[in-house]
């Protein structure tokens, strides 16, 4: 049990670390390359915690994907960040408020794991009870998400797509107009 | 033969954590980019290789092992390449490495 | 790879593969190299060879880093080998082995770095060169 | 023994780590994450193994093919600007 409190104490304090140099870091690639770290890490804390598929994702996505579209963003970004001189204040005052509201808010919640918390007493036992022979899948989390919430996931799954769509449609308007305002200014030049 | 697999498996866990140890000192410790693929080559091939063998000590024969032998195999063919893009790639962005040179250079 | 092998979940594995290949081959991404079957009798003396070589130049590569006697040097060697799939499994298998590190190929020649004159000395001495050549085989 | 290995295994995250705050071209940021990754890689599979599930390691080959893509792209994109391809 103190083994398990150190690997977590460990792993939240490389996670800091890496925060920190987040937020000093001035260069993109620099940035994008310490998020990646962030998420190879934050992968690491997921399996401390028993979350398999939380940390299948966050490897696959978190530290895959989400580099890669960084990166394919950032041929598009000038390759260092400007000196921000915005006032400040504001927007920390917000944050701490926030941080301040959820960390009160968390004392009302129940103890975690405590067997007797309304979470776990309404409709879970049935998915954990019966997730075996309806579905047949070892996974549990796997055949809540696919089957008994299979409409849910659906729907999501429809407008993670629309919204992809959508931004391919608006992208690409974007660069055959942009095309039109070259050519027309080329005429114009021409005109002149 | 259980003392015997598991002194092995000690074995190749000290070595495996020996190379990755002193190839993350030589990560630190060593001077331009060149020299560091050396330590990091040391992680990928020492460190994982030691890693997966003491595993598969302890494993037995099951589909874990398939797993591990999975993982030792990727990893043995990624870490060439990914070495290799990264010399590369410095090499053509100009990046002269220190010491000395025999024979022409491409 | 969970251990669960119903009829179901090997089928769809079955149907999943055959569109992966039919996707990739759509897109033309096979090419002849894909597969080389001519390696795979002589590959698994070779590879125990190259592994013993790893280790031994693992432990020499720690001894380098912890006494710091580090004079990096770079040269060029010639592969002797004729298909390309050769070429590049001699420069994989020095880039493979720590303390040298193929930094360019162009046609036959190999750029190498080294740690230390030793290792150099080793990737001189052609002895990898002419492993990967017998593995080659008569052509 | 598995303990000692993670314990390994944080020692030398940590130095990597370092190197990656260190680092002076990106060519050594990019080598230090794709070292940690590796040790990551390692440190999955023990973990797995003292906690008695080895089931995590399928977590570690994803993360293992996941990492290759991960360094090759951002080189790819350092070397030609875009993912556009070399076309001409």
């Amino acid at each position: 049990m103190i083994s398990e409190l150190i690997i977590n104490a460990f792993l939240v304090s490389i996670m800091l670390a890496i925060a920190i140099a987040l937020l000093k870091a001035r260069t993109v690639i620099y940035t994008v390359l310490l998020t990646s770290a962030y998420s190879l890490v934050a992968a690491l804390m997921f399996i401390t915690l028993d979350a398999v598929d939380v940390a299948f994702t966050e490897a696959s996505v978190g530290a895959g994907i989400s580099t890669i579209l960084f990166l394919a963003a950032m041929a598009f970004l000038p390759k260092k960040e400007e000196k921000n001189v915005t006032n400040q204040a504001f927007p920390a005052l917000l944050c701490l408020t926030l941080g301040g509201v959820l960390i009160w808010c968390s004392f009302d919640l129940p103890e975690i794991g405590l067997a007797t918390s309304p979470i776990h007493q309404h409709i879970v036992p049935e998915y954990i009870l019966g997730s075996r022979d309806d579905i047949g899948i070892p996974n549990i989390v796997t055949s809540v998400l696919a089957s008994y919430r299979g409409y849910d996931t659906f729907g999501e799954t429809i407008v993670v797509f629309t919204a992809g769509i959508a931004v391919l449609a608006i992208l690409k308007n974007n660069k055959t107009s942009l095309k039109k305002i070259k050519s027309q200014k080329k005429v114009a030049e021409n005109g002149q | 033969m259980d003392l015997f697999t598991d002194l092995l498996t000690g074995l190749f866990f000290f070595l495996g954590s020996l190379s990755i140890i002193i190839g993350a000192c030589g990560l630190i410790k060593l001077p331009d980019v060149f020299s560091r693929i050396h330590a990091a080559g040391m992680i990928d091939t020492g460190g994982t290789a030691f890693f997966v063998l003491g595993m598969i000590m302890q494993s037995g024969w099951s589909l874990i092992t398939v797993k591990l032998l999975l993982i030792g195999i990727f990893i043995f063919f990624t870490s060439p390449v990914t070495s290799h893009v990264t010399a590369n790639l410095a090499r053509e962005k100009g990046m002269v490495p220190e010491g000395k040179k025999i024979g022409k250079l491409l | 790879m969970s251990g669960h092998y119903t009829n179901l979940i090997i089928g769809l594995g079955i149907v999943s593969c055959a569109f992966c290949t039919y996707l990739a081959n759509r897109a033309k991404l096979i090419d002849e190299e894909g597969l080389p079957l001519f390696f795979f009798p002589r590959l698994l003396n070779y590879l125990f060879w190259l592994f013993k070589e790893i280790i031994i130049s693992n432990f020499n590569t720690a001894k380098v880093i912890i006494s710091g006697n580090v004079e990096p040097e770079i040269f060029t060697v010639k592969a002797s080998q004729h298909t390309d799939v050769a070429r590049v499994t001699y420069a994989n298998s020095i880039t493979l082995t720590p303390g040298t590190v193929t930094t360019k190929i162009k046609n036959n020649i190999l750029e190498v770095h080294a740690l230390n004159s030793d290792f150099g000395d080793d990737v001189r001495s052609n002895e990898m060169d002419k492993k990967v050549k017998l593995l080659e085989g008569e052509r | 023994m598995f303990l000692a290995a993670l314990t390994a295994c944080a020692i030398s995250a940590l130095l990597v780590l370092a190197r990656i705050v260190l680092g002076k071209t990106t060519f050594d940021r990019v080598l230090a994450v794709n070292s940690l990754g590796t040790i990551i890689v390692i440190g999955i599979a023990l973990h797995g193994f003292y906690a008695n599930r080895p089931e995590f390691l399928d977590i570690a080959i994803v993360y293992a093919l996941i990492n290759f893509i991960g360094t090759v792209a951002i080189l790819k994109l350092f070397s030609t600007g875009s993912f556009k391809g070399n076309k001409k």
